[in-house]
């Protein structure tokens, strides 16, 4: 018989890994407008270098087709703590932001001089640095620019390095500490299909709600979370190294079973941003959060489909069918004692 | 100025590198300003870019086959490394006798611990580039062969005789705390504590309505990025430099000029495209040995793990084994939890440099209570040494083991209660201003918004109750 | 042993060694390294190519077995230096993120379209169960192979 | 992978020649599928691959008599297609479509999956229960071995040295006939075989004449149970006497003990549930095809 059921798992999970974490960036902006940002940032498939090419594009306010990346390099760029504890949008993009601000800034005094206002009355956007009262007295990127580079003794440069301040390790004792600078949230829900005669589960049904502040990429970073949901389906289901003595059993795709297209439903990916005041635009974290309250949300359907739990993951189908046997056997003792 | 070692670099035939350079929209990319476009029609583009999807600046040359990972860079005369691992998960190295490896024609090198001129890894410096007077797990480097072809390299590395004495080892977490159990490191195979205290969880017990204890576990897991571990280093002027597509350019930097003992403005790491790493490429568990064979033989050489490499020698995602016991009020508020987390850690620390290789076992004890408010919460977490491969960061470090526990065990709670799963959820979920059992007070805290909205979406209220 | 045969419409004629996979032919003597190297054991997919229209893993198959046929990598997918209709959509919706999977994925996908060009979401998930994917979910890559479906539907 | 030769025969006879001429050091080659894997692991020393790929006259479905013959290098992807196979022989292609991915069922072939004699070969069970007949061809003449005394042990088979498996046939069946393939694989029933089972019924005026049980994984070698054929026959279908057929296929069940793909108890538990599916969906197909015969 085939019985199903539905769970939830919510989660918290820090923007930051544990202790000070330093990225850092440089701009320099040509002598046309067009901007090289060079940020020790590494991209390992999840799209930090779009996404801080975005952040670098709205900091400068010219179209993202003239921002290009120099990223991961130590010949070239400057450091940068990696691509772990979901950190990089979060540290980066504030590092970007302080450099570009530092770029830009000769091409504001070149703007302050036309525009005869003093640069704080300065916005730019659409290409030009207009004067924020009348944005109809403006003068284009490229100009300004183009002038410094012609006119001027300062090119358009910026460095920056940025880390979450007053982060302390946590005392081992008692925890106490300001190990992160701020947290994302979400909830996953699942429905499955369990096969009461098989083990076998089906997750038919996925919605994850993940509030990581301000999106700067809705389509990155639903397919991050579509992934981590992935990765968690064969957490719940299904991935274990197997060891005998310290030797891995199963050191292949074949036995080491991660998901496939048939085995991941489609996932509704739900965004609430709640923007963090403490970065950039006000974004938070993807990355890693996605992953982590996957398994439990499966566990709990199974649960709800037929009424076991599995406490040892993954929650395979032998020892479904075994917990299955086992509740049966003991209710059955349970009606037999009860009469 | 001339970078010597980018000068030198595309003497040796650099390949192109990843086209970064080209900026985001790809090759399509002909900037608008170029084609002598006015500035009018740039209100549409920049206005928001934050929040726009558009897609990875790569995206064209990866759906062309044109975007070069590490193992598509060809270099003249690019030698191969393989590794002979340990023969045992734990013994005593007597004797390492290579020369019937170096006869092999077509080896170049073979390198064992007295070919590494610091030979000492990571932050806590307990790893070695290779073995030098004992190997604690099966993935344990011992010895490195550079070759002509990976054939020659795997034949090279099977020459090679190793002289151990085993000794006795450990393969579970508890068994690893008990006396007389084989001992990894130091005096004992506690690695490390990480505890959280907040109120009093035996003064909430008292007051609880309802106690529920129960016990969790979670297996070794692979990253199992499709593209397995690999890197290229070549000798360049009189420093090195390496490919690699680890998440952490920096720190491999760092790793391989301490190993070579050389300053690090000698080691240029140029971080490639990355076939997948979610924590398991941070680690310089490859280039600092394709580093030392470089110099050795002045080729370039490139490593590359087998898939089953992977699994033997790669970092994995630490078990845990978690006791949760909460008491709640019959109205369902939870006024007391205790936590106790046992980490496998491997055979050795995590080598990520913040924490000493603490990151999982410090996040897992920190996020285990869930994020609900609970006046009294007792984590006690340590993680222990066993003969077996080094739990590293795998996405979440820790978090997602302590969330599996934490919200079985929620679920477990709100069903003796007789509540509904969501309904006891909001009920004790965290929101602005509240304080976390380790003192942090929370701001923008979107929790019940995904909650609520993850039930709309899912239909949760309309099936409740069924 | 001399062995002829045509990748992405080229003929070649090549001196290899038999044991020599089409796999280490295609990236080492061709220097077509979009074809890639995951597992060498048939269970990724990373190495998938087109013999003859069909998909299979070219780290299985020794070299002279394709002797004569028609080998598609995706060097040769794209047409006069227009990216194929699945390959845009695999742009468009964001199918890859670190992208290793991307080239065997979109081969197995095109096998699938010239085969069954209207597939359900379900068949484009079975069609597409051979290729490994750690980072995606998979979701996006089925959306870009409806989607493509659709385009190539239009032009036809 | 260590160096070998590559032989390329222009005829079944020059195949079984080349074998002959290399012996213990030669083997054949057809889809690669299993031998590369094996080669690259170095669990398997060849000198000299002969391949059999090319012999086309080796790659066929086509039916007479009233049979069906198959020819051995035919793909798991053609048999998975066939329109042959839609009706009596289903399971056959049902375990077909069920071997892993689509890339290995291009390249894999059923005569491959029955030489190499595999434990989970998932074409064996429905075979099993067709009562195929395998033609051997050797350096001795040809012979026809029933499937059923075909698997000796675990990779290994009544096949002799150079001997070579060029023909299966399948036996016309009556048009009251059906048969089912159902495993626990990796993947919602595909992927890798956990367990198996494959059954066929003929029903003569709704009872059953001849019936026909295979499990796959469940034993050292895909093989049949007759305990539990016996019972079926002359009975009418019925999902209790499915279960008691189920029951004497897990009591006949010697699975291998230590496989991490599943245990012994594991196996014993699910088989009687996966022969009660198939028989039950052999006995629908075999009703069904009655009523598409009467009218």
């Amino acid at each position: 018989m085939k019985k199903r059921g539905r769970g939830v798992g919510v989660m918290w999970y820090p923007t930051h890994p544990v202790g000070s974490n330093p990225s850092s960036a440089f701009a320099k902006i040509n002598s046309d407008g067009s901007m090289v940002v060079m940020a020790g940032a590494k991209d390992v498939g999840q799209g930090s270098t779009t996404v801080l090419a975005q952040v670098a594009a709205a900091c400068l306010g010219v179209p993202l087709d003239w921002v290009s990346m120099v990223t991961g390099d130590t010949g070239l760029t400057p450091y940068d703590g990696g691509s772990t504890g979901s950190r990089v949008t979060y540290i980066a993009s504030r590092a970007v932001e302080l450099a570009v601000a530092q770029a830009k800034k000769p091409l504001l005094l070149v703007a302050s001089e036309h525009l005869g206002v003093p640069v704080e009355d300065l916005e730019s956007g659409d290409g030009r640095i207009w004067v924020r009262s009348d944005p109809s007295r403006s003068i284009g990127i490229p100009a300004v620019a183009a002038e410094c580079y012609s006119k001027k003794a300062t090119v358009p440069v910026g460095a920056a390095s940025y880390a979450a301040p007053g982060l302390t390790p946590p005392d081992p004792e008692t925890g106490q500490g300001r190990s992160y600078p701020s947290y994302i949230y979400a909830t996953h829900m699942a429905e499955v299909e369990v096969d009461t005669e098989t083990g076998e589960v089906e997750v038919l049904r996925f919605v994850a709600a993940h509030d990581s502040g301000t999106i700067i990429n809705p389509l990155l970073a639903k397919g991050q979370i579509r992934g981590g949901v992935s990765m968690g389906i064969g957490m719940a289901l299904t991935e274990q190294i197997l060891f005998q003595e310290g030797r891995p059993l199963n050191p292949n795709f074949m036995d080491y079973v991660i998901p496939t297209a048939m085995d991941v439903p489609d996932i509704e990916v739900i965004l609430c941003d709640t923007p963090d005041p403490t970065s950039a635009f006000g974004v938070k974290a993807v990355g890693e959060a996605s992953v982590v309250p996957t398994a439990p949300a499966i566990i709990n359907a199974i649960y709800d489909a037929v009424g076991v739990r599995i406490y040892d993951l993954p929650a395979t189908p032998e020892k479904i069918l075994h917990a299955l046997k086992t509740a049966l056997a003991s209710s059955e003792q349970q009606a037999a004692s009860g009469k | 100025m001339i970078d010597p070692a980018i000068a030198d670099h595309e003497y040796a035939g650099q390949p192109r590198r990843n086209e970064d350079t080209k900026g985001p929209d790809g090759p399509a990319f002909v900037s608008s300003f170029l084609r002598g476009d006015s500035l009018a029609g740039l209100q549409e583009k920049t206005q928001g870019i934050i929040g726009r999807s558009v897609p990875r600046h790569d995206a064209y040359q990866a759906v062309a086959g044109a975007l070069q990972y590490t193992e598509d860079l060809r270099f003249p005369g690019m030698l191969h490394c393989r590794i002979l691992r340990a023969r045992y998960p734990h013994a005593l190295i007597l004797r390492v006798d290579t020369s019937r490896a170096l006869d092999v024609p077509g080896v170049a090198a073979v390198i064992t611990s007295r070919d590494v001129p610091h030979n000492r890894l990571g932050p806590m410096q307990q790893q070695h580039v290779l073995a030098d007077e004992r190997v604690r797990y099966l993935g344990d480097p011992v010895a490195a062969v550079a070759a002509e072809t990976p054939e020659t390299a795997l034949e090279a590395a099977h020459l090679i005789e190793v002289e151990y004495r085993e000794l006795p080892a450990v393969f579970d977490p508890e068994e690893a705390l008990k006396p007389g159990a084989p001992i990894l490191h130091g005096a004992s195979n506690l690695f490390q504590r990480q505890n959280v205290r907040h109120g009093n969880v035996e003064k909430g017990f008292v007051e609880s309505d309802l106690i529920v204890e129960e016990s969790f576990r979670t297996p070794f897991l692979e990253h199992a990025a499709i593209e397995p571990q690999v890197a290229l280093a070549l000798p360049s002027g009189d420093g090195v430099i390496v490919y690699s597509p680890s998440s952490k350019p920096f720190s491999i930097q760092r790793e391989v000029a301490r190993a070579l003992a050389i300053r690090q403005n000698r080691v240029r790491v140029i971080g490639t495209a990355s076939g997948g790493g979610f924590g398991g490429k941070n680690e310089p568990i490859l280039e600092p040995t394709l580093a030392i064979l470089a110099l050795k033989t002045g080729r370039p050489v490139r490593g590359l793990f087998t898939r089953e490499e992977e699994f033997v020698a790669s970092t994995v995602r630490h078990p845990f084994i978690m006791n949760y016991r909460s008491g709640v009020s019959r109205s369902g508020r939870i006024l007391a939890r205790h936590i106790r987390l046992i980490a496998d850690t491997g055979a050795y620390p995590a080598m990520d440099s913040k924490t000493g290789g603490k990151t999982a076992l410090v996040k897992g004890a920190m996020m285990a209570a869930g994020p609900y408010r609970i006046d009294n919460v007792l984590v006690e977490a340590i993680a222990v040494y066993t003969n077996q491969p080094v739990a590293s960061n795998m996405r979440g470090p820790g978090v997602p083991q302590v969330c599996f526990a934490c919200e079985s065990h929620t679920e477990t709670i709100a069903r003796r209660l007789g509540m509904d799963s969501l309904e006891f959820r909001l009920l004790n979920a965290y929101q602005e201003g509240d304080v976390t059992p380790f003192g942090d007070t929370l701001f923008s805290v979107g929790l019940k918004q995904t909650m609520r909205q993850a039930a709309a979406a899912f239909g949760w209220a309309k099936e409740a109750g069924r | 042993m001399k062995i002829s045969f045509t990748v992405n419409g080229r003929s070649q004629e090549l001196e290899i060694r038999p044991e020599r996979t089409l796999l280490e032919v295609l990236r080492d003597d061709l220097g077509l390294t979009g074809t890639k190297h995951g597992c060498d054991s048939g269970e990724c997919g990373a190495c998938t190519v087109l013999i003859d229209g069909e998909p299979a893993n070219s780290c299985l198959v020794l070299t002279p077995a394709v002797r004569g046929r028609h080998v598609l990598t995706i060097e040769g997918l794209a047409e006069d230096g227009k990216l194929h209709p699945l390959q845009q959509a695999f742009i468009d919706h964001g199918a890859l993120q670190c992208g290793f999977c991307g080239s065997g994925m979109i081969l197995s996908a095109k096998a699938l379209l010239d085969r069954n060009p209207s597939p359900s979401r379900a068949e484009v998930r079975r069609g597409l169960a051979g290729n490994l994917c750690r980072c995606s979910g998979y979701q996006q890559i089925v959306d870009a192979v409806m989607d493509a479906a659709d385009r190539l539907r239009e032009v036809r | 992978m260590r160096p070998f030769e590559y032989l390329i025969p222009a005829s079944v006879d020059e195949a079984i020649t080349m074998r002959q001429e290399h012996g213990d050091c030669s083997r054949f080659i057809a889809g690669g599928t299993e031998l590369v894997v094996a080669m690259k692991a170095g669990k398997l020393r060849v000198d000299y691959l002969v391949e059999l790929s090319r012999l086309t006259t080796l790659r066929y479905l086509k039916l007479t008599d009233g049979g069906l013959t198959i020819g051995p290098l035919t793909t798991h992807a053609e048999i998975a297609r066939s329109p042959l196979l839609r009706g009596p022989w289903l399971a056959l292609a049902e375990a077909s479509a069920s071997i892993r991915e689509p890339q290995v069922q291009n390249l894999g072939t059923i005569g491959g999956n029955i030489a190499f004699a595999v434990p989970s070969a998932d074409t064996a069970p429905p075979l099993l229960t067709f009562d195929a007949m395998l033609a051997l061809q050797g350096p001795r003449g040809t012979r026809t071995v029933p499937i059923s005394e075909f698997f000796l042990a675990p990779y290994r088979s009544v096949l002799g040295p150079a001997e070579m498996l060029v023909e299966i046939h399948l036996p016309g069946t009556g048009s009251h006939f059906g048969s089912a393939f159902c495993k626990v694989g990796r993947h919602h029933g595909l992927g890798l075989s956990v367990v198996s089972v494959a059954a066929s019924l003929e029903l003569e005026a709704g009872t059953i004449v001849r019936a026909r049980v295979a499990m796959g994984v469940a034993a050292p070698t895909p093989r049949r149970v007759v305990e539990a054929e016996s019972l079926l026959l002359g009975e009418k279908p019925d999902s209790s006497l499915f279960r008691e057929a189920g029951r004497l296929v897990s009591q006949a069940a010697t699975p291998r003990a230590g496989s991490i793909r599943g245990s012994p108890e594991y196996k014993r538990e699910v088989l009687p549930v996966l022969a009660e599916r198939a028989l039950g969906l052999a006995a629908a197909r075999a009703s069904a095809h009655a009523e598409r015969g009467s009218r």
